[in-house]
Protein backbone atom coordinates (compact mmCIF):
# COMPACT_ATOMS: atom_id res chain seq x y z
CA UNK A 1 0.00 0.00 0.00
CA UNK A 2 1.10 3.42 -0.97
CA UNK A 3 1.39 5.83 1.65
CA UNK A 4 0.50 8.86 -0.82
CA UNK A 5 -2.01 7.91 -2.95
CA UNK A 6 -4.89 9.49 -5.22
CA UNK A 7 -7.33 6.78 -6.26
CA UNK A 8 -10.41 5.97 -7.78
CA UNK A 9 -11.24 3.06 -5.26
CA UNK A 10 -13.45 3.49 -1.87
CA UNK A 11 -10.36 4.25 1.28
CA UNK A 12 -9.52 2.25 3.54
CA UNK A 13 -9.11 3.13 7.04
CA UNK A 14 -7.39 0.04 8.23
CA UNK A 15 -3.91 -0.66 5.79
CA UNK A 16 -3.46 3.32 6.30
CA UNK A 17 -3.49 2.73 10.18
CA UNK A 18 -0.90 0.00 9.84
CA UNK A 19 1.67 1.97 7.73
CA UNK A 20 1.88 5.15 10.18
CA UNK A 21 1.72 2.37 13.26
CA UNK A 22 5.21 2.28 15.15
CA UNK A 23 6.42 0.48 18.77
CA UNK A 24 7.21 3.91 19.47
CA UNK A 25 4.28 5.60 18.99
CA UNK A 26 1.95 6.45 21.59
CA UNK A 27 -1.02 7.81 19.22
CA UNK A 28 -2.51 7.51 15.92
CA UNK A 29 -4.86 9.54 14.78
CA UNK A 30 -6.77 8.72 11.44
CA UNK A 31 -9.06 12.05 10.21
CA UNK A 32 -11.71 11.12 7.49
CA UNK A 33 -13.09 13.83 5.26
CA UNK A 34 -16.65 12.48 4.10
CA UNK A 35 -18.62 13.48 1.53
CA UNK A 36 -21.43 15.03 3.43
CA UNK A 37 -25.65 16.17 2.63
CA UNK A 38 -24.97 19.68 2.63
CA UNK A 39 -22.68 22.65 1.93
CA UNK A 40 -23.51 25.34 3.65
CA UNK A 41 -26.97 24.56 3.89
CA UNK A 42 -28.05 23.30 -0.06
CA UNK A 43 -28.75 19.85 -0.07
CA UNK A 44 -26.09 17.89 -1.84
CA UNK A 45 -26.44 14.80 -4.24
CA UNK A 46 -23.16 13.26 -4.54
CA UNK A 47 -19.76 14.90 -4.99
CA UNK A 48 -17.03 14.23 -7.68
CA UNK A 49 -13.49 14.62 -7.35
CA UNK A 50 -11.04 15.48 -9.62
CA UNK A 51 -6.98 15.54 -9.42
CA UNK A 52 -4.05 16.47 -11.28
CA UNK A 53 -2.83 13.04 -9.43
CA UNK A 54 0.67 12.90 -10.56
CA UNK A 55 1.59 16.51 -8.84
CA UNK A 56 -1.42 16.19 -6.19
CA UNK A 57 0.86 13.46 -4.62
CA UNK A 58 3.88 15.10 -4.46
CA UNK A 59 2.52 17.85 -2.77
CA UNK A 60 0.89 15.37 -0.39
CA UNK A 61 4.40 14.04 0.13
CA UNK A 62 6.06 17.31 0.45
CA UNK A 63 3.52 18.53 3.45
CA UNK A 64 3.72 15.39 4.96
CA UNK A 65 7.27 16.10 5.59
CA UNK A 66 6.83 19.72 6.32
CA UNK A 67 4.25 18.38 9.13
CA UNK A 68 7.41 15.69 10.25
CA UNK A 69 9.79 18.77 10.75
CA UNK A 70 7.52 21.26 12.02
CA UNK A 71 5.53 19.24 14.52
CA UNK A 72 8.01 16.24 15.21
CA UNK A 73 5.48 13.57 14.74
CA UNK A 74 6.32 10.45 13.26
CA UNK A 75 4.91 8.03 10.43
CA UNK A 76 2.08 9.65 7.89
CA UNK A 77 0.09 8.06 5.04
CA UNK A 78 -2.54 10.08 2.95
CA UNK A 79 -4.72 9.09 0.38
CA UNK A 80 -7.25 11.40 -1.62
CA UNK A 81 -10.35 9.75 -3.07
CA UNK A 82 -11.67 11.03 -7.22
CA UNK A 83 -14.05 10.77 -9.05
CA UNK A 84 -18.19 9.98 -7.57
CA UNK A 85 -18.43 9.82 -4.04
CA UNK A 86 -21.87 9.28 -3.05
CA UNK A 87 -22.66 11.15 0.64
CA UNK A 88 -20.92 9.37 3.61
CA UNK A 89 -18.20 8.17 1.55
CA UNK A 90 -14.75 9.30 2.37
CA UNK A 91 -12.88 11.70 0.54
CA UNK A 92 -9.58 12.17 2.06
CA UNK A 93 -7.73 10.04 4.76
CA UNK A 94 -4.94 11.08 7.03
CA UNK A 95 -3.34 9.11 8.93
CA UNK A 96 -0.34 10.07 11.72
CA UNK A 97 1.40 8.30 14.36
CA UNK A 98 3.18 9.88 16.89
CA UNK A 99 5.40 9.29 20.21
CA UNK A 100 3.09 12.11 21.59
CA UNK A 101 -0.81 12.92 21.05
CA UNK A 102 -0.06 16.95 20.85
CA UNK A 103 1.85 16.82 18.02
CA UNK A 104 -0.26 14.02 15.93
CA UNK A 105 -3.46 16.78 16.76
CA UNK A 106 -1.53 19.93 15.73
CA UNK A 107 -0.54 18.03 12.76
CA UNK A 108 -3.26 16.93 11.09
CA UNK A 109 -5.11 20.45 11.47
CA UNK A 110 -2.60 21.69 9.65
CA UNK A 111 -2.24 19.38 6.95
CA UNK A 112 -5.83 19.08 6.24
CA UNK A 113 -5.62 23.04 5.94
CA UNK A 114 -2.46 22.80 3.38
CA UNK A 115 -4.48 20.40 1.32
CA UNK A 116 -7.44 22.60 0.41
CA UNK A 117 -4.70 25.38 -0.02
CA UNK A 118 -2.05 23.64 -2.34
CA UNK A 119 -2.98 20.06 -3.74
CA UNK A 120 -4.24 20.05 -6.93
CA UNK A 121 -7.75 18.48 -6.32
CA UNK A 122 -10.86 20.03 -7.02
CA UNK A 123 -14.55 19.44 -5.64
CA UNK A 124 -17.49 19.60 -7.70
CA UNK A 125 -20.85 19.92 -5.42
CA UNK A 126 -24.12 18.06 -7.98
CA UNK A 127 -26.98 19.72 -5.91
CA UNK A 128 -30.21 17.46 -5.22
CA UNK A 129 -32.01 20.47 -8.03
CA UNK A 130 -29.71 18.62 -10.50
CA UNK A 131 -27.09 21.88 -11.09
CA UNK A 132 -23.34 21.47 -10.47
CA UNK A 133 -20.78 23.77 -9.08
CA UNK A 134 -16.84 23.50 -8.92
CA UNK A 135 -16.33 24.78 -5.20
CA UNK A 136 -14.41 28.19 -4.86
CA UNK A 137 -14.83 28.84 -8.65
CA UNK A 138 -17.61 30.78 -10.49
CA UNK B 1 8.31 25.11 -29.57
CA UNK B 2 5.60 22.72 -28.07
CA UNK B 3 4.56 22.75 -24.43
CA UNK B 4 1.40 21.04 -23.34
CA UNK B 5 -1.13 22.31 -21.37
CA UNK B 6 -3.15 20.63 -18.69
CA UNK B 7 -6.86 21.50 -17.71
CA UNK B 8 -8.91 20.83 -15.06
CA UNK B 9 -12.43 21.00 -13.25
CA UNK B 10 -14.17 24.18 -14.78
CA UNK B 11 -11.40 24.76 -17.44
CA UNK B 12 -11.65 21.31 -18.81
CA UNK B 13 -15.67 21.93 -19.07
CA UNK B 14 -15.15 24.95 -20.68
CA UNK B 15 -13.32 23.43 -23.48
CA UNK B 16 -14.27 20.24 -23.07
CA UNK B 17 -10.32 18.70 -23.21
CA UNK B 18 -7.96 17.53 -20.36
CA UNK B 19 -5.28 18.56 -22.25
CA UNK B 20 -3.96 20.83 -25.37
CA UNK B 21 -0.45 21.26 -27.12
CA UNK B 22 0.37 25.26 -27.65
CA UNK B 23 3.04 26.45 -30.17
CA UNK B 24 4.65 29.31 -28.05
CA UNK B 25 7.62 31.09 -28.61
CA UNK B 26 11.37 29.93 -27.74
CA UNK B 27 11.22 32.98 -25.05
CA UNK B 28 7.60 32.28 -24.00
CA UNK B 29 7.05 32.64 -20.16
CA UNK B 30 3.70 31.80 -18.33
CA UNK B 31 2.34 34.63 -18.77
CA UNK B 32 3.07 34.83 -22.82
CA UNK B 33 1.49 31.42 -23.32
CA UNK B 34 -1.61 32.42 -21.45
CA UNK B 35 -2.35 35.59 -23.44
CA UNK B 36 -2.24 33.20 -26.60
CA UNK B 37 -4.28 30.87 -25.03
CA UNK B 38 -6.72 33.32 -24.10
CA UNK B 39 -6.92 34.75 -27.91
CA UNK B 40 -7.54 30.77 -28.93
CA UNK B 41 -10.45 30.48 -26.71
CA UNK B 42 -11.75 34.28 -25.62
CA UNK B 43 -14.44 32.51 -23.28
CA UNK B 44 -11.94 30.19 -21.13
CA UNK B 45 -12.07 31.77 -17.85
CA UNK B 46 -8.41 32.28 -17.00
CA UNK B 47 -8.70 34.07 -13.78
CA UNK B 48 -7.77 33.45 -10.21
CA UNK B 49 -5.84 30.75 -11.33
CA UNK B 50 -2.56 29.30 -10.04
CA UNK B 51 0.28 27.54 -12.35
CA UNK B 52 2.30 24.27 -12.26
CA UNK B 53 5.16 24.11 -14.68
CA UNK B 54 5.97 20.15 -14.57
CA UNK B 55 4.04 19.62 -10.73
CA UNK B 56 6.02 22.50 -9.60
CA UNK B 57 3.85 25.73 -8.48
CA UNK B 58 5.50 28.84 -10.62
CA UNK B 59 5.03 32.36 -10.98
CA UNK B 60 3.65 34.04 -14.65
CA UNK B 61 7.25 34.90 -15.23
CA UNK B 62 8.67 31.39 -15.13
CA UNK B 63 9.83 30.78 -18.30
CA UNK B 64 8.99 27.88 -20.74
CA UNK B 65 11.25 25.05 -22.26
CA UNK B 66 9.95 22.73 -25.22
CA UNK B 67 8.16 19.40 -24.15
CA UNK B 68 6.87 21.69 -20.33
CA UNK B 69 3.46 20.60 -18.90
CA UNK B 70 2.07 23.99 -17.74
CA UNK B 71 -0.77 22.93 -15.79
CA UNK B 72 -3.31 25.78 -15.07
CA UNK B 73 -4.86 25.46 -11.58
CA UNK B 74 -8.05 27.32 -10.33
CA UNK B 75 -8.68 26.92 -6.84
CA UNK B 76 -8.87 24.03 -5.16
CA UNK B 77 -11.01 22.06 -3.07
CA UNK B 78 -9.53 18.56 -1.93
CA UNK B 79 -10.39 17.41 1.72
CA UNK C 1 -22.04 -2.13 20.37
CA UNK C 2 -22.18 0.27 22.82
CA UNK C 3 -20.47 3.64 22.33
CA UNK C 4 -19.00 3.75 25.62
CA UNK C 5 -17.26 0.93 27.12
CA UNK C 6 -14.87 -0.46 29.63
CA UNK C 7 -13.30 -3.88 28.27
CA UNK C 8 -11.08 -7.00 28.05
CA UNK C 9 -11.61 -7.14 24.60
CA UNK C 10 -9.24 -5.72 21.86
CA UNK C 11 -10.17 -2.35 20.71
CA UNK C 12 -12.23 -2.01 16.86
CA UNK C 13 -11.82 1.30 15.46
CA UNK C 14 -14.44 0.06 12.52
CA UNK C 15 -17.25 -0.49 14.30
CA UNK C 16 -16.55 2.83 16.53
CA UNK C 17 -16.25 4.56 13.15
CA UNK C 18 -19.97 3.08 12.39
CA UNK C 19 -21.45 4.61 15.63
CA UNK C 20 -20.24 8.23 14.78
CA UNK C 21 -21.37 8.36 10.97
CA UNK C 22 -24.15 10.37 9.92
CA UNK C 23 -25.19 12.00 6.36
CA UNK C 24 -24.25 15.12 8.31
CA UNK C 25 -21.10 14.83 9.11
CA UNK C 26 -17.93 16.31 7.03
CA UNK C 27 -15.45 14.89 9.40
CA UNK C 28 -14.83 11.75 11.01
CA UNK C 29 -11.73 11.56 14.14
CA UNK C 30 -10.28 8.54 15.36
CA UNK C 31 -8.28 8.34 18.05
CA UNK C 32 -6.10 5.84 19.23
CA UNK C 33 -3.88 5.81 22.29
CA UNK C 34 -1.25 2.98 22.31
CA UNK C 35 0.86 1.43 24.62
CA UNK C 36 4.21 2.73 23.50
CA UNK C 37 7.83 0.52 24.16
CA UNK C 38 8.83 3.52 26.34
CA UNK C 39 7.75 6.07 28.73
CA UNK C 40 10.29 9.04 29.59
CA UNK C 41 12.56 7.35 28.11
CA UNK C 42 12.55 3.97 30.10
CA UNK C 43 12.12 1.01 28.21
CA UNK C 44 8.63 -0.64 28.73
CA UNK C 45 7.84 -4.44 28.31
CA UNK C 46 4.23 -4.27 28.56
CA UNK C 47 1.65 -2.47 30.12
CA UNK C 48 -1.65 -3.45 32.35
CA UNK C 49 -4.60 -0.96 32.77
CA UNK C 50 -7.23 -1.15 35.76
CA UNK C 51 -10.20 0.65 35.76
CA UNK C 52 -13.19 1.06 37.91
CA UNK C 53 -15.70 0.20 35.06
CA UNK C 54 -18.90 1.16 36.20
CA UNK C 55 -17.80 4.98 37.39
CA UNK C 56 -15.61 4.82 34.24
CA UNK C 57 -18.11 4.02 31.70
CA UNK C 58 -20.04 6.90 33.02
CA UNK C 59 -17.44 9.82 33.15
CA UNK C 60 -16.78 8.71 29.37
CA UNK C 61 -20.27 9.63 28.68
CA UNK C 62 -20.38 12.69 30.60
CA UNK C 63 -17.28 14.12 29.16
CA UNK C 64 -18.86 13.09 25.67
CA UNK C 65 -22.04 15.21 26.58
CA UNK C 66 -19.82 18.22 27.56
CA UNK C 67 -17.74 17.74 24.45
CA UNK C 68 -20.92 17.91 22.54
CA UNK C 69 -22.07 21.72 24.19
CA UNK C 70 -18.87 23.12 24.36
CA UNK C 71 -17.75 22.02 20.60
CA UNK C 72 -20.62 21.36 18.79
CA UNK C 73 -19.89 18.20 17.90
CA UNK C 74 -22.05 15.33 16.34
CA UNK C 75 -21.21 11.78 17.98
CA UNK C 76 -19.25 10.29 19.89
CA UNK C 77 -18.08 7.42 20.99
CA UNK C 78 -15.33 6.08 23.66
CA UNK C 79 -13.44 2.24 24.43
CA UNK C 80 -10.94 1.64 27.10
CA UNK C 81 -9.05 -1.24 27.34
CA UNK C 82 -7.95 -2.90 30.88
CA UNK C 83 -6.30 -5.80 31.95
CA UNK C 84 -2.21 -6.67 29.84
CA UNK C 85 -1.45 -4.62 26.61
CA UNK C 86 1.61 -5.67 24.56
CA UNK C 87 3.90 -3.12 22.76
CA UNK C 88 1.70 -1.82 19.71
CA UNK C 89 -1.91 -2.59 21.11
CA UNK C 90 -4.65 0.37 21.63
CA UNK C 91 -5.19 1.84 25.61
CA UNK C 92 -7.95 3.91 24.12
CA UNK C 93 -10.25 4.66 21.10
CA UNK C 94 -12.40 8.31 20.78
CA UNK C 95 -14.42 8.68 17.67
CA UNK C 96 -15.99 12.02 16.48
CA UNK C 97 -18.51 12.46 13.72
CA UNK C 98 -18.97 16.67 13.41
CA UNK C 99 -20.19 18.46 10.70
CA UNK C 100 -16.66 20.25 10.04
CA UNK C 101 -13.29 18.76 11.24
CA UNK C 102 -12.32 21.89 13.74
CA UNK C 103 -14.63 21.24 16.15
CA UNK C 104 -14.01 17.51 15.89
CA UNK C 105 -9.75 18.53 16.40
CA UNK C 106 -10.70 20.78 19.07
CA UNK C 107 -12.95 18.32 20.81
CA UNK C 108 -10.79 15.13 20.83
CA UNK C 109 -7.79 17.26 22.27
CA UNK C 110 -9.75 18.11 24.58
CA UNK C 111 -11.36 14.50 25.55
CA UNK C 112 -8.65 13.11 25.87
CA UNK C 113 -6.87 16.05 28.76
CA UNK C 114 -9.92 15.30 30.82
CA UNK C 115 -9.77 11.66 30.90
CA UNK C 116 -6.16 11.83 32.27
CA UNK C 117 -7.84 13.55 34.79
CA UNK C 118 -11.18 12.34 35.82
CA UNK C 119 -11.92 8.68 34.65
CA UNK C 120 -11.32 6.27 36.77
CA UNK C 121 -8.45 4.06 35.07
CA UNK C 122 -4.60 3.42 36.46
CA UNK C 123 -1.81 2.17 33.93
CA UNK C 124 0.56 0.17 35.46
CA UNK C 125 4.23 0.36 33.58
CA UNK C 126 6.18 -3.18 33.81
CA UNK C 127 9.55 -2.29 33.13
CA UNK C 128 11.68 -4.14 30.68
CA UNK C 129 14.07 -5.02 34.01
CA UNK C 130 11.27 -6.32 36.07
CA UNK C 131 9.82 -4.16 38.28
CA UNK C 132 6.46 -2.12 37.62
CA UNK C 133 4.94 1.14 38.89
CA UNK C 134 1.08 2.55 39.17
CA UNK C 135 1.74 5.92 36.72
CA UNK C 136 0.75 8.87 38.65
CA UNK C 137 0.89 7.16 42.28
CA UNK C 138 4.73 6.72 44.01
CA UNK D 1 -23.61 1.17 59.23
CA UNK D 2 -22.17 -0.63 56.85
CA UNK D 3 -20.61 0.75 53.34
CA UNK D 4 -18.37 -0.42 51.09
CA UNK D 5 -15.35 0.67 49.84
CA UNK D 6 -13.41 0.36 46.75
CA UNK D 7 -9.91 0.10 46.56
CA UNK D 8 -7.54 0.20 42.83
CA UNK D 9 -4.18 0.29 41.55
CA UNK D 10 -1.65 0.91 44.25
CA UNK D 11 -4.48 0.56 47.12
CA UNK D 12 -5.58 -2.69 45.76
CA UNK D 13 -2.00 -3.77 46.34
CA UNK D 14 -1.52 -2.53 49.29
CA UNK D 15 -4.07 -4.54 50.88
CA UNK D 16 -4.42 -7.33 48.49
CA UNK D 17 -7.75 -6.90 48.23
CA UNK D 18 -10.11 -4.83 45.80
CA UNK D 19 -12.98 -4.12 48.47
CA UNK D 20 -13.66 -4.26 52.13
CA UNK D 21 -16.79 -3.39 54.39
CA UNK D 22 -16.43 -1.01 56.81
CA UNK D 23 -18.78 -0.11 59.95
CA UNK D 24 -18.85 3.20 60.55
CA UNK D 25 -21.19 5.77 62.60
CA UNK D 26 -24.15 6.92 61.38
CA UNK D 27 -22.74 10.15 60.82
CA UNK D 28 -19.78 9.32 59.03
CA UNK D 29 -18.55 11.39 56.43
CA UNK D 30 -15.74 10.60 53.52
CA UNK D 31 -12.73 12.14 56.11
CA UNK D 32 -14.29 10.15 59.05
CA UNK D 33 -14.20 6.33 57.11
CA UNK D 34 -11.15 7.12 55.89
CA UNK D 35 -9.71 8.12 59.58
CA UNK D 36 -11.15 4.77 60.65
CA UNK D 37 -9.38 2.93 57.94
CA UNK D 38 -6.24 4.35 58.60
CA UNK D 39 -6.42 3.00 61.87
CA UNK D 40 -6.66 -0.23 60.95
CA UNK D 41 -4.47 -0.17 58.27
CA UNK D 42 -1.66 2.65 59.04
CA UNK D 43 -0.08 1.17 55.99
CA UNK D 44 -2.23 2.10 53.51
CA UNK D 45 -0.84 5.00 51.76
CA UNK D 46 -4.26 7.59 51.63
CA UNK D 47 -2.45 10.83 50.68
CA UNK D 48 -3.46 12.32 47.04
CA UNK D 49 -6.55 10.63 46.44
CA UNK D 50 -9.45 11.55 44.95
CA UNK D 51 -13.69 10.37 46.65
CA UNK D 52 -16.61 8.97 45.29
CA UNK D 53 -19.70 7.84 46.73
CA UNK D 54 -21.86 5.43 44.09
CA UNK D 55 -19.49 6.37 41.42
CA UNK D 56 -19.93 10.58 41.81
CA UNK D 57 -16.90 12.56 43.10
CA UNK D 58 -17.64 14.20 46.17
CA UNK D 59 -15.29 15.98 48.68
CA UNK D 60 -14.18 14.73 52.30
CA UNK D 61 -16.91 16.51 53.44
CA UNK D 62 -19.76 14.19 52.16
CA UNK D 63 -21.99 12.25 54.65
CA UNK D 64 -22.51 8.69 54.07
CA UNK D 65 -25.71 6.61 54.32
CA UNK D 66 -25.66 2.57 54.41
CA UNK D 67 -24.72 0.63 51.80
CA UNK D 68 -23.19 3.31 50.45
CA UNK D 69 -20.01 2.61 48.11
CA UNK D 70 -16.98 4.77 48.79
CA UNK D 71 -14.12 4.44 46.24
CA UNK D 72 -10.91 5.33 47.33
CA UNK D 73 -9.14 7.34 43.38
CA UNK D 74 -5.71 7.44 43.15
CA UNK D 75 -4.01 9.39 40.80
CA UNK D 76 -5.69 8.60 37.28
CA UNK D 77 -3.48 7.53 34.43
CA UNK D 78 -5.75 6.08 31.51
CA UNK D 79 -5.58 7.17 27.88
Amino acid sequence: MQAFLVTEAVLQPEPLRQLVSDPGHGAIVLFEGVARNNFGGRATAYLEYEAYPEMAEQQLVLLARQAQVQFGIGKVAIHHRVGVLQIGETAVLIAIGSAHRGAAFAAVAWLMDQIKVVVPIWKCEHWTDGSQEWVGQR
Amino acid sequence: MIISIRLFAGLREALNQSSLNLDVAETATVGTALAQLAELHPKLPLTGLAYAINRQYVTLEATLQPNDELALIPPVSGG
